[in-house]
C-alpha cells in the first residue's frame, strides 16, 4: 500500500512507478556510501524498484546513463551530478523527455536550472558559512588556519570553500596559512596534514575540512605531532562541514572542536520521497533543503551519534 | 600453408572458413553475442532510442582507440591520452571568448603538439613509449589542473553543444563524425605505406630499419595522431556535456587500451587493426548498457566486467593463440 | 657430382682485378664500448665479380657490411663507391646508392605480405597516395620469378617457413636496381637444393656486372662461387687472393693466424650400455613412430632436411613438447614432462636457435651458465658464488671463449662465442646425455674444429651425443651412427664410415617431397 | 676510460639523482631535512616502498601488476573489519590470505593461461576493487576503537630504536627481498625470464612457477603494505589503494628497473620510492599547489629514463 504521504490522486499507480537513479557512484566517499544504503533500504521498505547506476565519478559515463535511464521510459529521475556543470544537456534531455528530474545532494549549475524539477540536499554554501562561524568562534577571531579541501571539480568543494570563506574574511585576524585539495580522502588528508605540521609548525591554530573524513586524517596526523611534542594537546581546532560518526565521539570528548550535521538517511529518503510525489504528479519547492545545524560540545547530545 | 607449398590453397574446407571468420572477428561475434542476449533479456535494448545510445557511448573512448590502433600497431603505448581529453576540453572551453574557431583549432593542435612531443621523446630519447607517456599522463594533468584550476567551465558558445545533439535520424552527429574517423584511419593502417610501415615497424624494427624505412618520422606520425584523437574526444565530450573539467576523461586511456587489445591488436606490435578495435568498443558499450537495463547492482559491474574482461582474452587465446611452447 | 659443376664454371678463372674498383675501401674502423671491431680494413670491390669475405666469428665482417649498407657509421676511413665519397647515413641512402644486404639475422616483417617485405621501405604508390597493389605484386613475383623461387607474394610471410622466409630475403637483392650485393651468411637456414637456387641468383647477378660480397663459413661454397677470397682478422684486412690460386687450408690459417690440426681424435670407442632408448615416440604433426637407442660414448648422428623433425624430436626428449610413446633411461621407463625432469636424468639440449633458445642476451656469460646448473649451485636457496664462478671459469676456459669478463653482456660476442657459452651452461651440468641441434650454425671454422674436439672428447670419457646437424660433412666426419629422417619418420640407419653423401641424400629425399609435412610454427 | 667511468656513472643514475634531489632541496627548504620531517617521509612513503618491493619482482620478470592499488584495499578492509572481531593476528593472516590468492589468481592468468600482464591484471583490479565494493557497500570502515594503542597500531605508529617502526618493518622486507632477488637461485631465474623466457624453458628453469612466484609475491607484499595502511590511517574504503599502482611503478622505473625485465633492483626502487616522496615533501614545504607534484614527477621519470638508456647505449650499443 502506497504511504500515507503519496497523493491520492496519483497519475501512475504507486506500484508501478519506476524511478531511476543516476548517481555519481559511492566511490565518492562514506556519506555517499551511507546515503545508497539508506537509499536502497528505503526502496526495499516503500516496494519501489529504482533503477540505479553508477557513474563511478566519470562526467561523460554519467551522461551516457542518463541516457540510458531515458531509453528505459523512467517515470521519474534523480541525479546525483559527478559535475553540476558537464550534466545539463543530459538534464536538458531528461526535459525534453517530460520525465521529471530531482538534483540530490549536489547542485546543478544555474544554466541548467530550468531543466530540474526540484533540488533535494543540503545547502552547501550555507553549511560552510555555519563551519565557518563555529571555527571564528573557536578562535575568539584570530589565529592561523590551514584548509583542506574536496575533491577537485566537485562542485560541492567550491561552495564548501566559498561559504566558509565568507565567513572567516570578515575576521581580519584569521589568516589562512594554505588550502590543498585532499580528494574526500583521509589517508590523503592525514598527509597533507603532515606536511602542514612540518611546514608550520606551532602556527596552525584551526583546521577546515571539507567533511569528518577528511578532518579525521587531519587529526590523525596531529596526534601523532602531539606525541612527539611537535605540537601541543588541545590547541588546534578541528572543524569541518560534515559530521561522520566518529567524528561526533570525539566531539563529546573534546579532542575535535566541531562540526555541521548532515544526515545521509534522510538526504536520501527526501529525494526518493520528492521523486514519487513527482511521479505522482504533485508540485514541489524547487528547493527542498535539509536540516543542517552545527554541532560542538554544547550541543552535541542533543544530536544523535551519525551511523556512518 | 605447408612447408612446401606457400600458395594459399582455394580448396579451403568450410570449416577452415569458419574458422578463420571467427580467427578474424571474434570480438565482433562476442559483441553480436552480447546483443542477442540482452535484446532477449530486455525489451529496451532494441528501440531506436537505446541502439543509438550505445552507439553514442561508443564515441569517446572509441576515438581514443581507433588513435591508439596505429600506436601500438608500431609497438608503443600511449597512456596519456585520458589526460589530453582533460586538457583539449578546457582549452576548447577556456578559449571561446576569442571564438569557437580558434579554441577548437587550439585544442586540436594541442593534442597534436602533445603527440609529437611524446613521439619525440619515445625516438630521440629512446625512452619506452610506457614510461614516457605515464609520465605525460601525469604531467599534462597537473598542467591542466594548474593552469585550470579546480573547478569546471561551462561552455559559453551553444553552438558547441548544438551540434554535439545534432542527429542524422536517430543516429547523433557524433557518432557520424567518429565512423568516418574510424574509416579513415583503417584504411591509412591498410592501403598506404604509412600504414603498412607501421606493421613493418612493429613487426620487426630492425628490418624496418634496414629496409631504409624512416622509422620515427612513421612513430612520432602515429603519436601525433593519436594525440589528435584524444584532442577531437576532448572537443567532443566538451561539447557532449557542454562543460570542462581538468578531470574529464581520467581512467580513459585503459578502457582505450583495453578495446584496442580485446580487438585483437597485439600489444608487441606488428599485428591488428581497426575493424576489431571498433567490435571491442561496440562490445563493451554493449556490456555496460545491457547491464544497466538488467537492472544489475552498480556494485556489481565492476566485477563482471573484469571477469568478462578476462574472458575474452582467455577466449582470444584460444582461438588465436600463439603455439604455445610446452615447458616454457 | 658437385665438384665436377665447379670445374665447369671456372669460365671466369681469368678474373683479374683491374681497372677502377667499383668500391674502394680504405682503413674503415669502428669500436664498440669494449669491442674494436674493425681497426682499418681495406678492400677493392670490382663489378661483375664475387667476392667472398672469411674470417672467424667477431673478425668484424658483418660490421663492415653494415657499415657499406647504412646501418652503423664508421669511426674513421673512407669508401668511394664509383670513385665518389660513398657515406650513406642510413639504409635508405645506401639503397638509393645501390647497396643492398642481404642480412644474416633474417630481416623481415611477419605480419606484412612477402611482397610488402621485398618493397619493404619502398612501396610503390598510386596518385592518391594509395599503395599500387598490382604494381607491388606484379613486380615481386617478377623479382622471385628472377631468382627461381615459387611464393605467392601475397602469402603473409610469417606463415612461411624459415627457409621460404630467407628466399624472401634474397629476392630483394633482384628486386631494386643495385650495383653492390652483400650476402651475408645467407645458406645457414638453406637446404642445398635451396641453396644451388640462391647460387644461381648470384651468377645472374654477376653476369649483370653487379659486384657481390659474399660471407660464409662454409669453404665448400665460397670455392665454389667466388672469384676472390678477402680473409679478415681481428678487425684487419690479413690478404686478397684470387681463389683460383689459393686452396682452404691457406685460407683457414689466415684467419685464425695458425695452421689448423685437422687430425681426427681417436676413433676408439668402449662398448658402453645403452643410455635412451625411445620407441614409437610421435608428437602429431611434428613426427611420428620414431623410435632408436643411443650408448655411452656413442655419437649418434641425426640427418635430414630443415624441417624434417628433427629439433621437434629433440624438444620432445627433452620435455619441451608433449609427445606420446616411451622412453628407457637406461633401461627403466622415464616420463620427462619438463626440462627439469630431462636435466635430473642427466640430458642436456643445446638448442639451434642460440639467440632464442640458447641464451639471455642480456645477461653475462656467467649469469648464462649458471641458469641450467642452479639446483647443484644452490645452499638453501641460495646461490653459491663462488661455486657458479669456478664452473663458469672452469669450462668456459676449456672451450676458450673470448669474452671481456663474466658479466659482459652475451648479446655482444660472436655468434661462435656465443654458441660457446651454450656449450659451456650444458656441459656443466655433466649430462650423461648431450644432444646438440646444429652445433655449428654460423661458427667459423676454428670454432667449429674446437666444437668438434669437444664433442669427440665427451664421447671419449662416456657421455653420449646425440648429433643433429644439416651439415653433411659433419654428420659424416663426427658419428659413429647416423639415423636419418624426413617428414617426421626415420628413414634409415647407417654406420658411421660405411655410408657416403650419396646414401644420406637418398635417405631424406623421396618422390612425395613436396607433400606437406606438417602445418609451420605460427610466428 | 672516463666513458667507463661516465658509463658506471649513468648505471647510478637513480642514487645520484637522489643524492642530488635531496641535496638541492635541502639547501632551498631546511627542514626538509629535519628529523621530525624525514621521520615523516619515511613514514609516509613507507606503503608505497613495501609494495615496490614486491612489484620489483613482477616487473624483473617483464610483466606488469596493476592489481596491487586494489589488493592493498582489500587488505586493509580486512584487517580493519577482522580486527574487532577476531583479534589483530587473525586480522592480519586473513588479510595476507587474500594477496596471496590474488597473487595466485593473476599468476595464474599471466603464467598459465600466458595473458597480457597489463590488460589480465587490469582485470583484477576491477574485480578485486569491484568485490571490496561489493563487501562494504562504499563504506569507510573504521577501527572500532580509534584512540586505542596496541601493537597493532604500533606497526605504522610507533619507534624501534628511535626509528619509525613502519621503516623499520621496510627495512627488514627489503633485506628479505634483497636476498631472494639478488642471492637465491629463484632470483636467478627472476632474472632469466625477464630476460628471455624461452631460453630459460630451454634452460630447465620452469618459467610458469617462477612467474607464478613473483605475483604471489607482488600481491603479498601489496596485502601487508594494507596492513600498515590500516594501521596507519585506522579506515579504509574500496579505493584507498586507487593511484597507489602508478605510483609505485613510477618509483621501481625510476629506479632503473627496465619495464622490459631482466634488469633491476630492490634497492633501487626502496631509492625511487624516496625520491618520490622527498619530493613531494619538498614541494609542498614550499607551497606548492598540489598538482606541482605530477608534474615534477613527469620530469623525473623522463630523466631517470633517460640517464637509464644513456648508460645502457653506453654499455652496447655505440
Ligand atoms: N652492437 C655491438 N655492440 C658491441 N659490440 C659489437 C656490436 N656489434 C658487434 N660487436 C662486436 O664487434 C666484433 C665484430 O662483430 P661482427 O658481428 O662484425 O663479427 P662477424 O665477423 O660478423 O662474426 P660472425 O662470423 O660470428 O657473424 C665482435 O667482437 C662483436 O662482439
Ligand atoms: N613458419 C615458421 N616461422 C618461423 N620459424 C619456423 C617456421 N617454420 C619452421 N620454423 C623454424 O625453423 C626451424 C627448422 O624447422 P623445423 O624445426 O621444422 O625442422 P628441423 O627438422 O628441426 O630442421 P632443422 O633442424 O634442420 O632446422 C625450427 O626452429 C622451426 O621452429
Ligand atoms: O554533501 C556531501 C558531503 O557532506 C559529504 O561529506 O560528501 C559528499 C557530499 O556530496
Ligand atoms: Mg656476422
Ligand atoms: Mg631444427
Amino acid at each position: 500500500a502506497p504511504p500515507d504521504w503519496f497523493p491520492k490522486e496519483s497519475k501512475k499507480p504507486f506500484e508501478e512507478i519506476v524511478v531511476g537513479f543516476a548517481n555519481l557512484g559511492p566511490s565518492l566517499n562514506g556519506y555517499a556510501a551511507a546515503y545508497f544504503k539508506a537509499f536502497n533500504e528505503y526502496a526495499a521498505e516503500l516496494g519501489v524498484k529504482p533503477i540505479m547506476t553508477d557513474a563511478a565519478l566519470d562526467p561523460a559515463r554519467q551522461a551516457d546513463q542518463v541516457r540510458d535511464l531515458i531509453a528505459q521510459q523512467v517515470d521519474v529521475m534523480i541525479v546525483w551530478p559527478v559535475n553540476g556543470k558537464a550534466i545539463v544537456p543530459a538534464a536538458r534531455q531528461v526535459a525534453q523527455a517530460g520525465i521529471p528530474l530531482i538534483i540530490s545532494n549536489s547542485m546543478i549549475d544555474e544554466s541548467g536550472m530550468e531543466a530540474m524539477t526540484s533540488y533535494t540536499g543540503p545547502d552547501d554554501y550555507a553549511e560552510a558559512q555555519e563551519a565557518g562561524k563555529i571555527m571564528a568562534a573557536a578562535l575568539n577571531g584570530k589565529g592561523n588556519i590551514v584548509l583542506l579541501n574536496g575533491t577537485p571539480g566537485y562542485r560541492m568543494a567550491q561552495l564548501r570553500y566559498d561559504g566558509f570563506m565568507e565567513v572567516i574574511s570578515k575576521y581580519p585576524d584569521i589568516k589562512v596559512l594554505d588550502s590543498q585539495p585532499a580528494d574526500m580522502s583521509q589517508a590523503k588528508g592525514q598527509t597533507l596534514m603532515e606536511n602542514f605540521i612540518t611546514r608550520f609548525g606551532k602556527q596552525i591554530d584551526g583546521v577546515y575540512s571539507v567533511d569528518s573524513g577528511v578532518g579525521f586524517g587531519a587529526l590523525t596526523a596531529a596526534r601523532a605531532a602531539i606525541q612527539e611534542g611537535t605540537l601541543e594537546a588541545g590547541k588546534i581546532k578541528f572543524v569541518d562541514a560534515t559530521m561522520y560518526g566518529f567524528v561526533w565521539d570525539l566531539i563529546k570528548t573534546g579532542e575535535y572542536y566541531g562540526s555541521v550535521y548532515q544526515s545521509p538517511e534522510e538526504d536520501a529518503r527526501l529525494a526518493l520521497r520528492s521523486a514519487l510525489k513527482l511521479a505522482a504528479g504533485e508540485k514541489l519547492k524547487q528547493f527542498e533543503y535539509l536540516e543542517t545545524p552545527g554541532v560542538t560540545k554544547a550541543n552535541v547530545d542533543t544530536i544523535s551519534r551519525p551511523n556512518f | 600453408m605447408s612447408l612446401a607449398t606457400d600458395r594459399l590453397q582455394p580448396s579451403a574446407t568450410s570449416f577452415d572458413g569458419l574458422k578463420t571468420f571467427i580467427r578474424s572477428n571474434s570480438v565482433w561475434l562476442l559483441a553480436l553475442a552480447l546483443a542477442v542476449f540482452f535484446s532477449l533479456q530486455s525489451a529496451f535494448f532494441l528501440t531506436p532510442f537505446n541502439i543509438s545510445n550505445v552507439l553514442t557511448q561508443c564515441v569517446f573512448v572509441g576515438l581514443l582507440a581507433i588513435g591508439m590502433t596505429p600506436v601500438v600497431i608500431s609497438g608503443n603505448i600511449d597512456l596519456s591520452v585520458g589526460a589530453v581529453v582533460g586538457l583539449t576540453a578546457c582549452i576548447v572551453v577556456a578559449l571561446q571568448p576569442y571564438g569557437l574557431g580558434v579554441a577548437v583549432l587550439a585544442a586540436l593542435a594541442a593534442g597534436v603538439l602533445v603527440g609529437l612531443v611524446n613521439g619525440l621523446i619515445v625516438e630521440k630519447m629512446g625512452i619506452s613509449s610506457f614510461i614516457v607517456t605515464l609520465a605525460m599522463m601525469s604531467g599534462i594533468r597537473g598542467l591542466t589542473f594548474l593552469a585550470i584550476g579546480d573547478i569546471s567551465l561551462s561552455s559559453t558558445d551553444d553552438r558547441l553543444n548544438a551540434f554535439a545533439m545534432l542527429a542524422i535520424g536517430p543516429i547523433s552527429i557524433v557518432v557520424v563524425l567518429f565512423a568516418g574517423l574510424a574509416a579513415v584511419v583503417g584504411f591509412v593502417l591498410r592501403f598506404t605505406p604509412h600504414g603498412r610501415n607501421t606493421f613493418a615497424i612493429g613487426g620487426n624494427r630492425s628490418a624496418a630499419v634496414d629496409a631504409g624505412i624512416a622509422v620515427s618520422r612513421h612513430v612520432i606520425a602515429n603519436f601525433a595522431l593519436c594525440g589528435l584523437m584524444a584532442a577531437i574526444c576532448g572537443i567532443a565530450m566538451a561539447a557532449n556535456l557542454g562543460a570542462a573539467a581538468p578531470s574529464f576523461g581520467r581512467d580513459y586511456e585503459l578502457l582505450a587500451i583495453t578495446a584496442v587489445v580485446l580487438g585483437g591488436t597485439r600489444l608487441q606490435g606488428g599485428k591488428g587493426g581497426v575493424t576489431g578495435t571498433l567490435g571491442a568498443v561496440l562490445a563493451l558499450a554493449i556490456l555496460r548498457n545491457g547491464l544497466n537495463l538488467l537492472r544489475v547492482s552498480p556494485f556489481y559491474i565492476p566485477v563482471i566486467v573484469g571477469v568478462v574482461l578476462i574472458i575474452a582474452l582467455v577466449l582470444d587465446r584460444q582461438v588465436n593463440g600463439q603455439a604455445m611452447r610446452h615447458g616454457e | 657430382m658437385l665438384d665436377r659443376k665447379v670445374d665447369e664454371d671456372r669460365s671466369r678463372e681469368g678474373f683479374a682485378a683491374a681497372g677502377e674498383p667499383l668500391m674502394r675501401i680504405r682503413g674503415i674502423a669502428k669500436a664498440f664500448p669494449g669491442v674494436r671491431a674493425l681497426a682499418g680494413v681495406n678492400l677493392d670491390v670490382f663489378a661483375g665479380e664475387v667476392h667472398a669475405l672469411c674470417g672467424e666469428n667477431g673478425a668484424g665482417k658483418s660490421t663492415l657490411m653494415k657499415i657499406l649498407a647504412g646501418g652503423i657509421r664508421p669511426d674513421a676511413g673512407e669508401i668511394l663507391h664509383s670513385g665518389a665519397a660513398y657515406e650513406p647515413k642510413n639504409p635508405r641512402d645506401a639503397r638509393n646508392g645501390g647497396v643492398v644486404l642481404i642480412h644474416q639475422e633474417m630481416s623481415l616483417a611477419p605480419d606484412l605480405s612477402v611482397a610488402e617485405n621485398i618493397f619493404l621501405g619502398s612501396l610503390p604508390c598510386k596518385w592518391n597516395g594509395m599503395i599500387d597493389r598490382r604494381k607491388l605484386n606484379d613486380d615481386a613475383e617478377r623479382a622471385l620469378k628472377a631468382c627461381g623461387y615459387d611464393i605467392d607474394p601475397a602469402a603473409r610471410v610469417g606463415d612461411l617457413p624459415i627457409a621460404r622466409q630467407q628466399m624472401v630475403e634474397i629476392a630483394r637483392a633482384a628486386a631494386f636496381p643495385c650495383s653492390v650485393v652483400i650476402f651475408d651468411e645467407p645458406t645457414a637456414t638453406l637446404t642445398e637444393a635451396e641453396a644451388e637456387s640462391l647460387f644461381r641468383t648470384i651468377e645472374r647477378l654477376r653476369k649483370n656486372n653487379v659486384a657481390i660480397i659474399y660471407i660464409s663459413h662454409k669453404m665448400k661454397e665460397i670455392f665454389r662461387l667466388s672469384d676472390r677470397i678477402s680473409v679478415l682478422r681481428d678487425g684487419e684486412t690479413q690478404a686478397t687472393l684470387r681463389t683460383a690460386d689459393a686452396d682452404e687450408a691457406q685460407v683457414m690459417s689466415l684467419m685464425i693466424g695458425r695452421t689448423l690440426d685437422r687430425r681426427q681424435a681417436s676413433t676408439w670407442k668402449f662398448a658402453g650400455n645403452e643410455v635412451l632408448t625411445v620407441s614409437g615416440l610421435s608428437s602429431p604433426g611434428a613426427f611420428e613412430d620414431v623410435g632408436f637407442s643411443i650408448s655411452e660414448g656413442e655419437i649418434l648422428g641425426l640427418y635430414g632436411l630443415v624441417g624434417a623433425g628433427r629439433s621437434e624430436l629433440a624438444e620432445a626428449i627433452f620435455g619441451l613438447r608433449p609427445a606420446s610413446g616411451t622412453l628407457l633411461w637406461r633401461g627403466r621407463p622415464v616420463t620427462v614432462r619438463h626440462p627439469r625432469d630431462a636435466v635430473a636424468l642427466g640430458i642436456g639440449l643445446v638448442p639451434e636457435d642460440r639467440k632464442k633458445q640458447g641464451l639471455v642476451l642480456g645477461a653475462g656469460g656467467r649469469e648464462n651458465v649458471i641458469l641450467a646448473n642452479l639446483a647443484r649451485l644452490s645452499a638453501w636457496g641460495l646461490l653459491r658464488r663462488t661455486r657458479a664462478a669456478a664452473l663458469y671459469s672452469e669450462f668456459t676456459e676449456r672451450l676458450r671463449l673470448r669474452s671481456p669478463s663474466p658479466t659482459t653482456a652475451v648479446v655482444t660476442l660472436s655468434g661462435g662465442n656465443q654458441q660457446k657459452v651454450v656449450l659451456a651452461k650444458w656441459l656443466a651440468t655433466d649430462p650423461r646425455l648431450l644432444i646438440l641441434d646444429e652445433p655449428t650454425r654460423g661458427i667459423d671454422v676454428g670454432a667449429k674444429d674446437e666444437v668438434y674436439k669437444i664433442i669427440r672428447e665427451l664421447a671419449a670419457n662416456g657421455m653420449a651425443v646425440l648429433l643433429i646437424s644439416s651439415e653433411m660433412p659433419e654428420v659424416l666426419g663426427l658419428s659413429d651412427r647416423i639415423v636419418t629422417m624426413h617428414h617426421g619418420r626415420l628413414t634409415g640407419e647407417f654406420k658411421g664410415g660405411e655410408v657416403g653423401e650419396e646414401d644420406l641424400i637418398r635417405a631424406v629425399m623421396s618422390t612425395d617431397h613436396n607433400r606437406p609435412a606438417k602445418p609451420p610454427a605460427a610466428a | 676510460m672516463p666513458a667507463m667511468i661516465m658509463t658506471s656513472g649513468a648505471r647510478h643514475a637513480p642514487v645520484i639523482a637522489a643524492a642530488l634531489t635531496l641535496l638541492a632541496a635541502w639547501l632551498f627548504i631546511p627542514q626538509l631535512l629535519d628529523l621530525q620531517n624525514v621521520n615523516q617521509v619515511l613514514r609516509q612513503m613507507a606503503v608505497p616502498a613495501i609494495m615496490a618491493l614486491g612489484v620489483t619482482f613482477v616487473v624483473i620478470a617483464g610483466r606488469l601488476d596493476l592489481s596491487v592499488g586494489s589488493v592493498l584495499s582489500c587488505s586493509a578492509i580486512a584487517t580493519i573489519t577482522l580486527l574487532n572481531e577476531v583479534g589483530p593476528v587473525a586480522a592480519i593472516a586473513v588479510a595476507l590470505a587474500i594477496g596471496v590468492l590474488v597473487g595466485c589468481l593473476n599468476g595464474f592468468l599471466v603464467a598459465y593461461l600466458r595473458l597480457n600482464s597489463l590488460i589480465a591484471t587490469l582485470g583484477t583490479l576491477s574485480i578485486v576493487q569491484g568485490m571490496a565494493l561489493i563487501y562494504t557497500g562504499g563504506a569507510n570502515v573504521v577501527m572500532s576503537d580509534l584512540e586505542a594503542s596496541t601493537w597493532f597500531t604500533s606497526i605504522s605508529r610507533g619507534y624501534v630504536l628511535g626509528i619509525p617502526s613502519p621503516v623499520v618493518l621496510t627495512l627488514v622486507l627489503a633485506v628479505l627481498c634483497g636476498v631472494l632477488l639478488h642471492a637465491s637461485t629463484f632470483g636467478r631465474k627472476v632474472f632469466a625470464v625477464g630476460g628471455n623466457s624461452i631460453a630459460s624453458a630451454y634452460s630447465s628453469i620452469d618459467v610458469r612457477r617462477t612467474l607464478f612466484a613473483t605475483y604471489v609475491i607482488a600481491d603479498g607484499f601489496a596485502a601487508i603494505a594494507g596492513v600498515v595502511y590500516a594501521s596507519r590511517v585506522m579506515t579504509a574504503r574500496h579505493d584507498s589503494g586507487v593511484g597507489l599502482e602508478l605510483l609505485v611503478l613510477s618509483a621501481v622505473i625510476l629506479g632503473g628497473t627496465s619495464l622490459i625485465g631482466g634488469s633491476g633492483s630492490v634497492l633501487r626502487s626502496i631509492l625511487g620510492i624516496v625520491v618520490i616522496g622527498a619530493m613531494q615533501s619538498a614541494l609542498l614545504l614550499l607551497g606548492f599547489p598540489f598538482y606541482m607534484q605530477w608534474i615534477a614527477v613527469a620530469v623525473v621519470l623522463i630523466a631517470a629514463a633517460w640517464m637509464n638508456v644513456i648508460s645502457r647505449t653506453g654499455r652496447e650499443v655505440a
